[in-house]
């Protein structure tokens, strides 16, 4: 038997989150070391792994299987396709990140207390997260999926409740408050969604006798696993709802808002850029293949929610004050362009909505973090307190420029890639949706110049005239953001060249073909 | 006689006993009839034993007993220690459980 | 009365032992459940655990019967008993019900439960009715004793594990950890010196020539009594006898009587 | 040869990327490496055209492969150039004008903190502009085409403290983005009809499919054309874009950007001319701009602003002609390279000007400079000339091949749009006799600025008075050069394809008819303002002028509608998503939490009570098995 290595993958970071919690309350510096040694063990891991997976070979490769539950054929089932690889290492690498952005943001206020270990506490979570999300991709076993899927809600809800942003503008008391309210509203939403997903899992296992992807995908694909139209239908909608819970798409999205707005910006960049993949990852991987008439069935309201998302996310983020909350409802658009192209069914559309969820996770993370930079400085998130910081901090407004542009996907940056591709993808089927849907990219270069131009722009506010610019530490989190969507914006080939296969054989699942070009151009 | 009389008399026994629970403040008294219910359990259950011609019946109804006795000793030690600490051996008085 | 019988039929004589005693166990229980006291209703338990353990007898269960008559009516009742007088014999329960429509709801519940538990048996076909003949053919002890010792044997070895787990925990929940140094009687004395309060030892119980019981207060120089002669355990029982009155009224017969006697005389002056 | 191709655009990115990356070390010479990066750019411009020169007709277009950008099944975007004679134009027109730009900026940047980033972003913009006339498909020119955008953004708003600036830049932006969505839905509409988009494919099948989507693309591309070229109704930026630094209107918002627009149509030119109807458009889309924006700069006081109503109205011009199909892609390509002179120069004078007045822009309170700053009156006044088309000069080669080819078109529309490209030449006259008098003829009008400093103006620096000494060689002797032998003509023939037109009247006519209308135009505008002293306080004036001052009205209307409406609408939407999306969730949890409130005072703590509820349960549970049975 061969390494485990999507074990490892998992396995690591969940070790590393249960050392860290270990480490005495006195010795925090060496806990933050520690994260982040294991997370950076983590990424050489996944890029081990990206190196072994041939994009030409078999459809799941890297496979391991074991049985768990015999009795009710629950299978720890692992393997990866283009499409997992991919978003393991996006996660892999921005975890590191994530981890070096929010250094200071655990350190407890007074440190006389010896069992006080917020920071221990902070770190280990965010490692917990890691490694539910990661086997979250890897898992083949619905069973084993679903499990992993629920149970990262749990370091989720520490990491949105417990920690906050040092200063706000309400005073601690309402901070707390607010805190509280968005932790138990994201953990309500989305265990109400994977609640109606377990019905679904138990559904399916009724239906098929069994909870193994790979299996359930051949019977259905060569006949020999029957499900009539309305059993795949229902079953289809309890998936479809935990995953657009998790994505969010709209009218399911309120709770993100609140959640990034609350959370420390290291915290918000872990829900919106990693966390909420797996529900539109899980959107093409179980969604599409393990129901595929139901998923053509559902296609048309889909797309109109999808689109409904685009344009509402984008309008009320032009309508926020509040710099965290703006950035929250640009991902909602931005995860309607997502599930636009997963639902668009071309390959196109597909790849487009892969790389999107790629390139959305760094560039917001770029975003989200200085934008966290910027309000650790001053201690507000409102709009309204800044002005003129380009003057004061020219780094820092530079990057958080770069960060906003590659948001309204500039071309040159990564975002233009993916957001075309899905437009593309979209329009080749539904040319009215891809129209409408284009009309969100004029409105994020509104929300974004706007906030760019009310927070850094102008006569310098005397509140951020002392404002330092971006620390070493800082710039070590951003430049490698920065550098990666400049790289993927002029080369995605390397991205597009795994995922493009896998793309191909979830269009076959669901018996689509891209259509065909009115004519035939002369090459 | 029909020997199923011995089933009603059970029956009706483990309801007066159920409904002494309900009432009865005492503690005491309240544990009085949750062993005045066992026994008409094992009146039953040596009725059924009787009825099926096997001993099985019995068998529950020795382990009952068995159990009871253990059951005995802990509550009233429980109670004991309650009325030391409370004076008294209401279980309204031990109504913590209120939110 | 022969084994056979028990079993494919039931005797005259055992339907006559069945409605008598099976009234008596019926009413022990009612008084059970409804009897001010404890100790009553201790004692009509006791009286209704006998009666069944006759019944288990007319039932072939012989080894049952006579470990309820020795376990439970001996011991189990007992152990009741001993609880009872720890607690208190005459703190009579007031039957008054604190909690609002508790009572009838118990007794809707119970009608309710017990209809429907007799329709149920009254439902189910019991039609065969084996009799314990071929199994009680060794012996009832036998019988058990094989049962016990092979299919029952986990059971029965958990059982006396339960047991013992049953028994200390009984002494551990029972048993008061001292937390300090029980005081010396020369530092009880100091204290009470310090406090100045009852210096002297306390007062004796009892009326000296009537009553010397431990029970009854010691009458202060006007009549009433003082708690504080009798023992602390008694007073918060409120066992205390008064027998304050009690020499009163007598001081009262005795001056009655003098005055007949007087009157006698004063009437025989009267009537002079 | 062909490998120098992606040098043109490497060189100044490399400079952007140094300049933007290399901090303040590069303080001291940021602004000469990038100078020296947009020379070295157009010194490679020259040995390719020099190669190009070598060659036949038919074989002087190159095409450099570099890698394949994004492929996705039938979507193949891929990073390859091509450079022809249209692109070789412009590389030369944007390398050549920009340099210039670059050297001029030096002296008139001397006294910003920020001179470097400055010039970082000019090398930023040359490179995106040179990506986007070198792409050989229609995806990665919409890179350079953004890549403009972003450019002109950033140095809009280059003086960031002011708050106009920054909105100037994030309008800009903004307005750009509606026409940027037209050229990606182009983009689109063009790869589910034809299943790519890259430029020889696309125009060679235009033949195999219907004229509704060749006009719906060409339509399309209009749009994007228009918001890139300020032409009606996407015009409202231009004017704003004068916030930014001097030198940036003169490359940017003048000579190359906002010229792409034209560019596009040409290039595209394959489908505007198998969709007429979208070529009508575009000929009416400039008609209108060009008048539009030759009443605006009528209005304007500010130099910057009359300017840039100027540049409207030109590319009005190149527009009209481009939509006139192969008669007219020539001459808007011409027109729109002797305008990149004289309109660079006009800018760099104007900057001149400002840069001795203490950056006043009203020219009212201009006046008499001619006699303080020579070389720059008289490098202005040969822009002026050739603007107005003074025959002989640049200007008055190009424009008029452009009225003659509207007449050209036959029919009304080619007298209405004659007409209106006739009329256009007289206003042009007159506004910019306007600008000529009231800044350098007349008496002195200079007030103290703010903080009491008397303007003295001087003449500038050497580093700008030769760009603009050089501008005007061009503004003079362009037009000229390329008519000689209809060189220019020839020259991008092979790419434009051209073809005479029946003019319904002669050339002569044309000629005749425009000098005469130059003529009355100058001298209306010589006796309002050259004959009576200017006003230093704008005088009311008539309700059209005070129109015109004000854009058309087109901001009012923007702000009206666009602006408020939104603010209204993403306002309300708020609301909504806090009362009704929300509420609906915070509704139920309310609810929720009252039955449990109500439900909690069951939970009396007594056991006895519990007992009584877990008795009655029995009690159902027995009753459920009896009639269970019962059925």
């Amino acid at each position: 038997m061969s390494f485990p290595l999507l074990t490892a993958t998992a396995a690591l970071p969940a070790l590393g989150a249960i050392a860290t919690a270990a480490v005495p309350a006195a010795q925090r510096v060496a806990a933050k070391w520690l994260a982040l040694l294991v997370s950076l063990g983590t990424l050489v891991l996944a890029a081990v792994t990206l190196v072994r997976f041939d994009p030409d070979g078999d459809r799941y490769q890297l496979t391991e299987s074991h049985a768990w539950i015999k009795e009710f054929g629950v299978r720890y089932e692992l393997g990866v396709d283009g499409i997992a690889v991919a978003l393991i290492a996006l996660t892999a690498l921005l975890i590191p990140f994530v981890i070096l952005a929010g250094w200071h943001d655990a350190d407890p206020h007074e440190t006389g207390s010896r069992r006080w270990r917020p920071t221990q506490g902070f770190f280990a979570l965010i490692l917990a997260v890691e490694a539910m999300v990661i086997i979250s991709f890897e898992a083949t076993d619905v069973f084993l999926f679903y499990i992993f899927f629920e149970a990262m809600l749990i370091p989720m809800y520490f990491l949105i409740g417990g920690f906050g942003d040092k200063a706000h503008e309400h005073g601690d008391e309402v901070a707390a408050t607010q805190r509280t309210y968005a932790a138990v509203k994201f953990l309500l939403y989305n265990l109400v969604g994977g609640l109606i997903m377990l019905a679904a899992v138990i559904g399916l296992y009724v239906v098929a006798g069994n909870f193994s992807l790979q299996e359930i995908v051949e019977a259905r694909a060569n006949g020999s696993l029957h499900m009539a139209t309305n059993t795949e239908r229902w079953l289809f909608l309890g998936f479809f709802f935990a995953f657009a819970v998790k994505a969010p798409l709209w009218p399911l999205h309120t709770w993100l808002p609140n959640a990034m707005g609350e959370a420390t910006a290291p915290v918000a960049v872990l829900i919106t850029a990693v966390v909420d993949k797996v529900g539109t990852f899980a959107m093409l991987r179980f969604c599409l293949q393990l129901f595929p008439e139901a998923s053509k069935w559902a296609t048309p309201v889909i797309l109109v929610l999808a689109l409904i998302s685009i344009i509402y996310g984008a309008l009320l983020a032009v309508g926020q004050r509040d710099i965290k909350r703006l950035v929250a409802y640009a991902s909602i658009s931005h995860f309607g362009f997502i599930i636009l192209g997963i639902f668009a069914m071309t390959s196109q559309g597909q790849s487009g909505a892969t790389l999107y969820m790629v390139n959305h996770g760094i560039s917001t993370a770029a975003l989200m973090l200085v934008a966290g930079f910027l309000i650790s400085r001053r201690g507000s998130r409102l709009i309204a307190d800044y002005g003129g910081v380009q003057k004061v901090a020219p780094v820092l407004a530079g990057t958080f420029l770069i960060g906003g542009l590659a948001t309204l996907s500039l071309p040159g940056l990564a975002p233009f890639v993916s957001e075309f591709l899905v437009l593309v993808g979209t329009f080749t089927r539904y040319p009215a949706v891809g129209i409408i849907a284009t009309l969100g990219i004029v409105l994020a270069a509104l929300y974004t110049l706007v906030l760019y131009q009310r927070t850094m722009t102008g006569p310098v506010k005397a509140e951020v005239a002392e404002m330092p610019d971006l620390r070493v530490r800082e710039l070590l989190v951003v430049a490698p953001l920065i550098a990666l969507l400049i790289f993927l914006g002029v080369y995605p080939k390397p991205v597009t060249d795994i995922v493009n296969p896998a793309v191909q054989q979830t269009m076959s699942d669901v018996h689509q073909k891209d259509p065909k070009p009115e004519v035939e151009a002369a090459k | 006689m029909n020997p199923v009389n011995y089933l009603y008399l059970a029956a009706l026994l483990f309801t007066i006993g159920a409904t002494g629970v309900l009432i009865r403040r005492n503690a005491i008294v309240v544990f009085m009839c949750i062993e005045l219910m066992l026994n008409a359990c094992n009146l039953a259950f040596v009725a059924f034993s009787r009825m099926h011609g096997n001993l099985d019946g019995q068998i529950i109804a020795f382990f009952t007993m068995v159990v009871a006795a253990a059951e005995v000793v802990v509550g009233l030690a429980i109670i004991v220690s309650l009325f030391r600490s409370r004076h008294s051996a209401s279980v309204d008085d031990a109504s913590l459980m209120k939110l | 009365m022969s084994a056979q019988l028990a079993a494919y039929s039931t005797s005259t004589g055992e339907a006559f032992q069945f409605w008598v005693l099976g009234t008596v166990a019926v009413v022990g229980a009612l008084c059970t459940v409804f009897m001010k006291k404890a100790v009553h209703s201790a004692l009509c338990l006791a009286g209704t655990m006998i009666v069944l353990a006759v019944f288990y007898l007319a039932n072939g269960a012989y080894f049952l019967g006579i470990v309820q008559i020795v376990v439970y009516t001996g011991a189990i009742m007992m152990l009741f008993l001993f609880v009872v007088m720890l607690v208190g014999v005459t703190a009579a329960d007031s039957l008054k019900e604190t909690i609002k429509g508790q009572r009838w709801l118990a007794l809707v519940c119970g009608l309710g439960f017990g209809i429907l538990l007799i329709a149920g048996i009254g439902n189910a076909s019991i039609k065969d009715f084996n009799g314990l003949a071929k199994a009680n053919a060794n012996g009832n002890v036998e019988g058990l004793a094989a049962l016990i010792f092979t299919k029952y044997v986990f059971a029965f070895e958990i059982t006396g594990a339960l047991l013992i787990t049953a028994a200390v925990g009984a002494m551990v929940l029972t048993h008061r950890e001292r937390t300090e140094r029980a005081k010396t009687q020369r530092e009880l004395s100091e204290q009470r010196v310090r406090e100045g309060k009852h210096v002297p030892p306390l007062p004796a119980p009892g009326v000296y020539a009537r009553h010397n019981a431990v029970d009854i207060a010691g009458l202060l120089p006007d009549g009433t009594p003082s708690e504080l002669t009798v023992s602390k355990t008694l007073r918060e029982r409120g066992q205390i006898r008064d027998v304050s009155t009690e020499a009163l009224s007598d001081l009262k017969a005795l001056e009655q009587r003098a005055e007949e006697r007087l009157e006698r005389t004063n009437s025989g002056e009267g009537s002079k | 040869m062909e490998n120098l191709i992606a040098l043109l655009i490497a060189a100044p990115l490399l400079g952007a990327v140094v300049l933007l990356c290399g901090g303040r070390r590069l303080d001291a010479v940021g602004h000469w490496i990038g100078t020296a990066l947009a020379a070295t750019s157009f010194v490679i411009g020259i040995v390719l055209f020099a190669d190009m020169l070598g060659k036949n007709a038919e074989h002087r277009a190159i095409s450099q492969y570099l890698f394949s950008w994004i492929p996705v099944g039938s979507f193949q975007a891929d990073v390859s150039f091509q450079l022809d004679q249209l692109s070789m134009t412009f590389v030369l027109l944007i390398t050549g004008v920009g340099s210039l730009i670059h050297l001029y900026s030096v002296g008139y940047m001397e006294h910003d903190e920020r001179r470097r980033r400055f010039f970082g972003y000019l090398n930023l913009f040359l490179a995106a502009m040179l990506l986007l006339v070198l792409a050989d498909n229609y995806l990665l020119l919409y890179v350079g085409w953004e890549g403009v955008g972003l450019a002109s953004y950033l140095l809009i708003g280059f003086w960031q403290h002011k708050p106009s600036a920054a909105t100037a830049a994030k309008k800009a932006f903004l307005v750009n983005r509606v026409g940027d969505m037209g050229l990606s839905i182009a983009i689109m509409v063009m790869f589910t009809t034809f299943g790519t988009f890259a430029f020889g494919p696309v125009f060679d099948s235009v033949g195999k499919t219907g004229e509704g989507k060749l006009t719906a693309i060409g339509l399309l591309l209009l749009l994007a054309a228009c918001g890139k070229s300020a032409q009606v109704p996407l015009q409202s930026w231009l004017g704003d874009a004068m916030e930014g630094p001097t030198p940036v209107s003169a490359l940017i918002h003048a000579a190359t950007m906002v010229t792409a627009g034209v560019y596009l149509i040409v290039r595209s030119g394959a489908i505007f001319n198998a969709a007429p109807d979208a070529q009508l458009v575009v000929t009416v889309v400039g008609a209108v701009t060009l008048l539009f924006g030759a009443i605006v700069g009528c209005a304007k006081d500010d130099i910057k602003k009359a300017l840039a109503g100027s540049t409207m109205s030109q590319i009005g011009y190149m527009v009209l002609a481009a939509g006139l199909g192969p008669i007219g892609y020539v001459f808007a390509i011409m027109h729109l390279v002797t305008h990149g002179f004289f309109k660079a120069g006009l800018f760099l004078g104007a900057g001149s000007v400002m840069h001795g007045m203490n950056d006043e822009v009203d020219m009212r309170k201009y006046g008499g400079l001619r006699t303080y700053m020579p070389v720059t009156f008289v490098t202005f006044g040969l822009g002026y000339l050739a603007i107005i088309g003074f025959p002989g000069l640049s200007g008055f080669f190009s424009k008029d091949k452009i009225i003659e080819a509207a007449f050209a078109k036959g029919g009304t529309e080619g007298w209405i749009l004659g007409g209106a490209a006739l009329l256009g030449a007289a206003i042009t006259a007159f506004y910019m006799t306007r600008v000529m008098i009231m800044t350098f003829f007349g008496e002195k009008r200079w007030q103290p600025d703010t903080e009491g400093h008397e303007p003295h103006p001087h003449e500038s620096p050497r580093s700008m008075t030769i760009p603009m000494i050089v501008l005007a060689f061009g503004s003079v002797f362009a037009g000229g050069l390329f008519s000689i032998g209809d060189s220019f003509v020839h020259w991008l023939e092979p790419v434009t394809g051209h073809s005479e037109g029946n003019s319904p009247v002669s050339a002569l006519t044309v000629t005749l008819a425009t000098m005469v209308l130059l003529v009355v135009g100058a001298g209306i505008a010589y006796a309002q303002y050259g004959r009576r002293p200017v006003p230093v306080v704008a005088p009311r004036g008539s309700l059209l002028t005070r129109a015109a001052r004000r854009d058309l009205l087109q901001d009012d209307f923007n702000h009206v509608v666009l602006v408020r409406g939104g603010e209204h609408l993403t306002r309300s939407l708020v609301y909504v998503d806090h009362t009704l999306v929300d509420g609906v969730v915070n509704g139920t949890a309310a609810s929720m939490g009252g039955l449990s409130g109500r439900l909690r005072k069951l939970q009396n703590g007594y056991a006895r009570s519990y007992a009584v509820s877990m008795f009655g349960g029995a009690a159902i549970l027995i009753a459920a098995t009896l009639l269970m049975r019962a059925v």
